[in-house]
């Protein structure tokens, strides 16, 4: 395929970054990042939307961002060390203006997310991403859409468990599994099904 | 004088769930017949395994939660979903791979969620899963069709299969070998023609696969006969189906050695007459309306195509079924059908009707 | 003539064979008739006799409540014998209010004539025999007639159709009055016409399961516009909604009226007592009701007295109580159970059905819920019924409302095909049940707050009022204190002589502020007046004194004396004042 | 500059970070300025769905109260006349876990009340008046009092203040045209459910 012009070839590299961050890497049920909200906020489909849309934003602005600190601040003063305690300052603001964003713009769903939004700090799923964009050398490019990618997977199956959760509500689930307990054995046999993307790109 | 208060309708037709589970069971046959002449005793026997293995199964769970055992052991679906799960592992598999999946498909899937009616997943295919999973070997070790075992060489007789399955015995050599779609994703740098030419399992075949094909004519032929008396509706099937045909068609790019098979070999090869008609129509973890069946039809041939295509596993039914049943709720949130009096479809999570 | 089809809909068995092999019928007269005060949807009637009264055939005991409502006609000659709470037609078995006549036998009609040269009579004057007929709906809804053919002028009608359905199974109330009264009910769909301005269209629509039935319409429908409309049977087509559809291809948009789309649908037997009323002048009082069911040994239909209790109708139909599964009044599909056979027949009754255990025996228990959809495939309104089972269960009255709960028109065709033998239309109504409850909660949850807030705000307005006038009141007492301080009465300035420093400077100023008010001369006549006062009392003190000395005891003699003592001592302090006040007035003078 | 800072880690690495916090201080200060949000709507949603019999069980002075402490945090499951049905709406609109009704306010009543006056016992004395939270009861001082039933949310406040105990709270009859049909059982023997065991 090297011989196909260059543009056809960088969309091709986008849209294999894309499946395999929303399916074949996906950080919820893949790479179990970001367990805490998604078994969290999964109760109800509109409080879901409202974490996925949220989840999303700030993951693309995170990769964004910390591309952008990584290169022009750490890479050219050799603190790469740096990388971890950089990208939660990233992260941290990112999500404190989403917050304040959030708030504003819809009071209902600042209140559902509640302690999720605030939680989204320590979603490992920001840090991860931010984290694997810089070891994998990625360009900004590809970087947001790796961030916008992990974004949209989180919030497929967020998205998707949350609507199955919502019909497992009224199931004659056994008392000892009612609740979060058969919620994570959906989220396990979800997990199963994705292993059928391996192999994929 | 005194009577009964009870609700209307006072009449009632004479379908009912056991009736519905039995003859969805009773439509397998063909297709056991059709793999049982093709490969041998070994799926007769994975069935009679799964279903006595269910049956217990439900019933201990059943003890423990303190309910009427008789009374939803005869609405048979524990024994429908053993007998799916039996008919889709590889005949003569050893006898624990078959009671650990059955065991899977009936506690974990179907009666953790609280019984028949609240399974999102399909047991079967879960059960079906966590064994490919686990147990790769035994799970891609198949029998060679009939038609082309070696001269002197034949399907070990009931006897023999079972002293395989529960003793451990390995079978002769030459039984066990590869499925078309194995072979045919394993066959890489051929083209097409020369996969056709070479290997027995397509060059012998009628049209598709030898043994394969007959299997799932047989499926086939079931599903139809369901269809006729009205179990489901052929929305889930076609769309299956007809996502197949289409994605092969689309991506069929004449036979180079990079094409990933035709329809007519996607259509009759493994699971997917199977699939369409006794997996994905199970009705308690498939989409509920018309519309929605459609689309989720058609959701599960895409991905079965997608995987078969370019993942892992030359065989994908199981995990694209799952993968359509964990999007079948949100899937229903916006499929209702447009009820009469009303100009537009609505959607589930709509707040208030809008005037 | 062309028919759509509508989506859904089940075939049970139809069963309508066993009750038309004979006539319709009419039973003896019953002792006893209870005529229930709310047949119809509206208002119930408001009963016009009392108790004892005796009563002819055709009259009227109870009058319309308001303008949905009709009024109720004594169906034969009697005495009333009650009017008191009785259990009626209803699928609680509650008790309702009811008036009982005892028949006298003699069935005497009260004097009624028709209206003659009806054909040119008004619509308005037609319309109001049709509702002083007390007529309503007959097809099971209980509409009053009346206020059906008014939709008004806004709303046009330019189709009118009379509804021979009949889709449920066993009943053939309908199917038989059309066979042999065809005549008068085409003369009353001409009178439905004449009250709806001659509507362009009118269709009868009926399923071809009565072929009888459509060969006794044909004939007569020649020439008069009416077109008979048969199309293949199905249930539920005879739902207003559904025979719409059917015969126009047109949806009657949710929440509206047929009339809102310029339609008006009316059972057939309801033409037939357009009819009787307005041509015969004969009351609402008899219907045709079918008598079926393996229970009974007779089916057959009879023209059966409103008020007849079911019992009597039994009684006279060879009814086995043994082989009865349950008492249902109206079809196996809509029908609802009778608890008690007391019940009377009301005027939208069309059925009494007394099945045995074979036909249909006692409901299975409910298996679970497979989601097979074979409910969706029967619903003739689309509806997913699995999923309002599913959201039923939940409680979730938000979603059971956005999957048009609420448009179920509980016909019972999801819970005839169910495999699972669920009582899908229970779940149903009690869904609806809940948030019809839920919404009149809210509705007095709202109206109990706006109270609240205005009881709030009026008590706070009552306090600020209260304030308000507090403060007023306050002014008023010290402006009152102030004169009172600056007059110089004997006893407020005499009681205080030694006050304090800072007291005094303020008195003597409040006093020089009265001072200034109240002229020199004025307080001199007012010193001198208390002066004149004092010396009398004194005077009379020392006469009572005199008087008393003979009698009296030392004690009171004591009294008096310090009487005395305390009056001439005011004397002199008055004196005094008079005399300072005289001083300042002169020293004021002098300065 | 960059190669003399770089020569200097420490220096780096101390300047970056501050550099950093500086940037998105200043950044989140701006934000914080421009989504400024006052007042809370919260509360008014949470009053839609409080029952409005303002009986104070819930220890505050109405509903509307309640529902400004429910938005600061406060339980939800503090309101008798509202049930479980209530504690469950708000929980669903907060996305809490539903608690259960907390027994010291009061427990739910089965049957919707409303007061009634003894009329031959009233006294006149008006004490009712002034506790009933909706204006509900009707009379004057010296004259004999009633309760419009119609209006009465079943807050029984008026009950403890009646010098002459004088006010019953009936249950509100329903009547055929409230009944509805209530929800289908499932069979005892079938269901021995061990969820409805637990709870």
């Amino acid at each position: 395929m090297g011989h196909q012009p260059n543009d056809v070839q960088a969309m091709q590299e986008f849209a294999v970054i894309l499946v395999s961050s929303i399916l074949i890497n996906n950080f919820v049920l893949v790479q179990f990042l970001g367990l805490c909200p998604f078994m969290g906020v999964s109760t109800k489909l509109e409080s879901a939307i409202g974490m996925s849309a949220a989840t999303t934003f700030v993951l693309t602005l995170t990769a964004m961002a910390s591309y952008i600190v990584d290169v022009l601040i750490l890479m050219p003063l050799g603190l790469i060390y740096l990388r971890t305690i950089a990208f939660i300052l990233v992260i941290a603001a990112v999500v404190q203006f989403t917050k304040m964003f959030i708030e504003k713009s819809s009071p209902l769903l600042y209140r559902v997310l509640g302690v999720f939004l605030p939680l989204i700090t320590t979603n490992c799923a920001v840090l991860g991403v931010a984290l694997q964009n810089a070891s994998k050398d990625l360009n900004f490019m590809q970087s947001s859409l790796y961030g916008f990618g992990a974004g949209a997977g989180f919030s497929l199956v967020l998205i998707f468990f949350s609507a199955m959760r919502e019909r497992l509500a009224v199931a004659d689930i056994p008392a000892p599994f009612e609740g979060a307990a058969i919620a994570m054995i959906t989220a396990g046999l979800m997990s199963l099904a994705f292993m059928g993307f391996s192999g994929l790109v | 004088m005194a009577f009964k208060q009870i609700t209307s309708p006072h009449a009632h037709a004479s379908q009912n769930t056991s009736k519905v589970m039995q003859l969805v069971v009773w439509a397998t046959v063909p297709g056991l017949i059709a793999l049982t002449y093709h490969f041998g005793w070994g799926s007769l026997i994975n069935v009679v395994l799964a279903t006595a293995t269910a049956v217990i199964a439900e019933a201990a769970v059943l003890q423990l939660r303190g309910r009427s055992i008789a009374f939803y052991l005869r609405d048979y679906s524990a024994v429908l979903t053993a007998v799916l799960l039996g008919l889709a592992l590889p005949p003569l598999a050893p006898w624990w791979v078959v009671v650990v999946g059955t065991l899977f498909s009936i506690v974990i899937a179907k009666q953790l969620y609280g019984g028949l009616g609240y399974n999102p997943f399909n047991p079967a295919m879960v059960g079906y899963v966590i064994l490919l999973i686990s147990f790769p070997i035994q799970m891609t070790t198949w029998i060679t069709p009939l038609a082309l075992l070696p001269d002197g060489v034949s399907h070990p007789g009931i006897i023999e299969s079972l002293s395989i399955v529960f003793a451990g015995l390995n079978p002769a050599d030459g039984v066990t070998g590869a499925t078309p779609l194995d072979s045919f994703k394993f066959s890489d740098g051929l083209l097409v023609d020369q996969i056709y030419a070479q290997n027995p399992l397509f060059s012998q075949a009628g049209f598709a696969g030898v043994g394969w094909e007959w299997v799932n004519v047989g499926f086939l032929i079931g599903g139809l006969i369901l269809l006729g008396s009205k179990i489901f509706t052929w929305h889930g099937p076609v769309a299956m189906l007809g996502a197949i045909a289409v994605m092969s068609i689309l991506f069929w790019d004449g036979g180079s050695s990079d094409s990933p098979g035709s329809a007519l070999m996607h259509l009759f090869s493994g699971a997917s007459m199977m699939g369409a008609f006794f997996i994905m129509t199970d009705p308690v973890s498939s989409a509920a309306s018309n519309r929605g069946r459609l689309i989720y039809g058609a959701l599960i041939g895409v991905l079965v195509y997608l995987i078969r295509a370019w993942g892992n596993y030359p065989d994908a039914v199981a995990f694209a079924v799952l993968l359509a049943n964990f999007a079948a709720p949100f899937i229903d949130n916006y499929t209702l059908p447009r009820t009469y009096g009303h100009i537009d479809r609505r959607r589930a999570t709509e707040k208030e009707e809008d005037q | 003539m062309k028919t759509w089809v509508t989506p859904g809909g089940v075939h049970p068995p139809e069963n309508k064979h066993q009750s038309l092999t004979l006539p319709i019928g009419t039973l003896p007269l019953p002792e006893k008739l209870l005529i229930p005060l709310s047949q119809h949807i509206g208002a119930a009637a408001t009963p016009c006799i009392e108790v004892g009264k005796k009563v002819l055939k055709g009259q009227v005991i109870a009058h319309a409540t308001g303008p949905v409502s009709v009024p109720m006609h004594a169906p034969t000659s009697g005495t009333i014998t009650a009017i008191e709470h009785r259990p009626i037609a209803h699928s609680s078995g509650m008790l309702a209010p009811c008036i009982e006549i005892t028949s006298d036998g003699r069935d005497k009609w009260k004097k009624h004539e028709g209206i003659a040269d009806y054909e040119h009579a008004s619509p308005s004057t037609l319309l109001k025999a049709v509702a002083d007929a007390g007529i309503a709906g007959m097809g099971g809804a209980g509409f009053p007639s009346a206020v059906k053919l008014n939709p008004g002028r806004q709303r046009p009608i330019h189709t009118l159709i009379v509804n021979a359905t009949e889709c449920e199974p066993y009943i053939t109330a309908d199917d038989s009055a059309i066979r042999e009264r065809a005549a008068e009910i085409i003369e009353g769909i001409g009178i439905l016409s004449q009250i709806l301005g001659n509507p362009s269209n009118i269709l009868i629509g009926i399923e071809d399961n009565k072929p009888e039935a459509i060969a006794a319409l044909e004939p007569l429908v020649l020439d008069t516009g009416i077109r008979v409309a048969s199309f293949p049977t199905k249930y539920p087509s005879g739902g207003e909604k559904q025979l719409i559809y059917i015969l126009t291809g047109k949806e009657i948009p949710s929440g509206d009226l047929p009339a809102d789309i310029g339609m008006v649908c009316v059972n057939i037997g309801t033409t037939y007592a357009i009819k009787r009323a307005i041509v015969n002048g004969e009351p609402l009082i008899s219907r045709v009701t079918t008598m079926t069911g393996d229970a009974c040994g007779i089916n057959r239909n009879y023209d059966t007295l409103i008020g007849t209790p079911v019992s009597h109708m039994l009684a006279h139909s060879e009814f086995n109580e043994q082989a009865c599964s349950r008492l249902v009044m109206g079809g196996p599909m809509m029908g609802f159970s009778l608890t008690s056979s007391d019940v009377p027949i009301v005027k939208t009754t069309n059925c009494i059905l007394a099945p045995s255990y074979d036909e249909i025996p006692d409901d299975e228990p409910a298996q679970a819920c497979i989601r097979c959809g074979m409910c969706a495939e029967a619903c003739p309104v689309s509806l997913l019924p699995q999923q309002l089972f599913w959201y039923s269960q939940a409680d979730d009255q938000e979603r059971l409302e956005a999957h048009n709960l609420f448009d179920c028109i509980e016909c019972g065709a999801c819970s005839y095909v169910c495999p699972s033998n669920i009582p899908l239309v229970q779940h149903y109504r009690h869904s609806k049940g809940e948030i019809q409850k839920a919404r009149a909660e809210k509705i007095r949850s709202d109206h109990a707050r706006e109270r609240f807030e205005f009881h709030q705000q009026r008590i706070e307005q009552a306090d600020k009022d209260k304030e308000a006038k507090r403060a007023a009141r306050r002014e008023a007492a010290e402006q009152a204190k102030a004169k009172a301080k600056a007059a110089p009465d004997s006893a407020a300035a005499g009681g205080n002589p030694m006050g304090g420093s800072a007291a005094d400077i303020i008195a003597a100023a409040q006093a020089r502020a009265a001072a200034k008010q109240v002229s020199p001369e004025q307080q001199q006549a007012k010193f001198e007046r208390s002066i004149a006062g004092a010396e009398m009392r004194v005077q009379m003190a020392e006469e009572k004194l005199a008087t008393a000395s003979d009698s009296s005891t030392d004690e009171q003699k004591n009294i008096l004396n310090a009487a005395i003592e305390g009056a001439k001592q005011k004397l002199e302090q008055a004196k005094a004042r008079l005399a300072e006040h005289v001083e300042q007035q002169n020293g004021e003078q002098v300065d | 500059m960059i190669d003399t800072i770089a020569q200097y880690p420490i220096l780096a690495a101390l300047i970056a970070l501050v550099g950093l916090g500086i940037l998105f201080g200043g950044l989140l200060g701006f934000a914080a300025e421009k989504f400024k949000v006052e007042g809370d709507p919260i509360v008014e949603q949470i009053d839609e769905l409080l029952p409005q019999t303002q009986c104070g069980q819930c220890g505050f002075p109405g509903c509307k109260p309640y529902a400004e402490s429910i938005a600061n945090g406060d339980a939800i499951n503090k309101c008798p006349p509202g049930g479980q049905t209530t504690i469950n709406a708000i929980a669903s609109l907060l996305d809490v876990p539903a608690p259960e009704l907390d027994a010291e306010h009061g427990e739910e009543a089965d049957l919707k009340t409303v007061a009634y006056i003894r009329e031959d016992e009233c006294i006149g004395c008006t004490k009712c008046i002034q506790a009933c939270p909706v204006d509900a009861i009707l009379g004057a001082a010296k004259l004999m009092h009633t309760v419009i039933a119609d209006e009465c949310t079943g807050c029984d406040l008026c009950v403890e203040p009646c010098p002459v105990d004088c006010i019953d709270m009936l249950p509100v009859e329903e009547g055929i045209k409230e009944w509805h049909w209530p929800a289908p059982v499932a069979p005892a023997n079938l269901i021995a459910s061990d969820r409805r065991a637990t709870q």
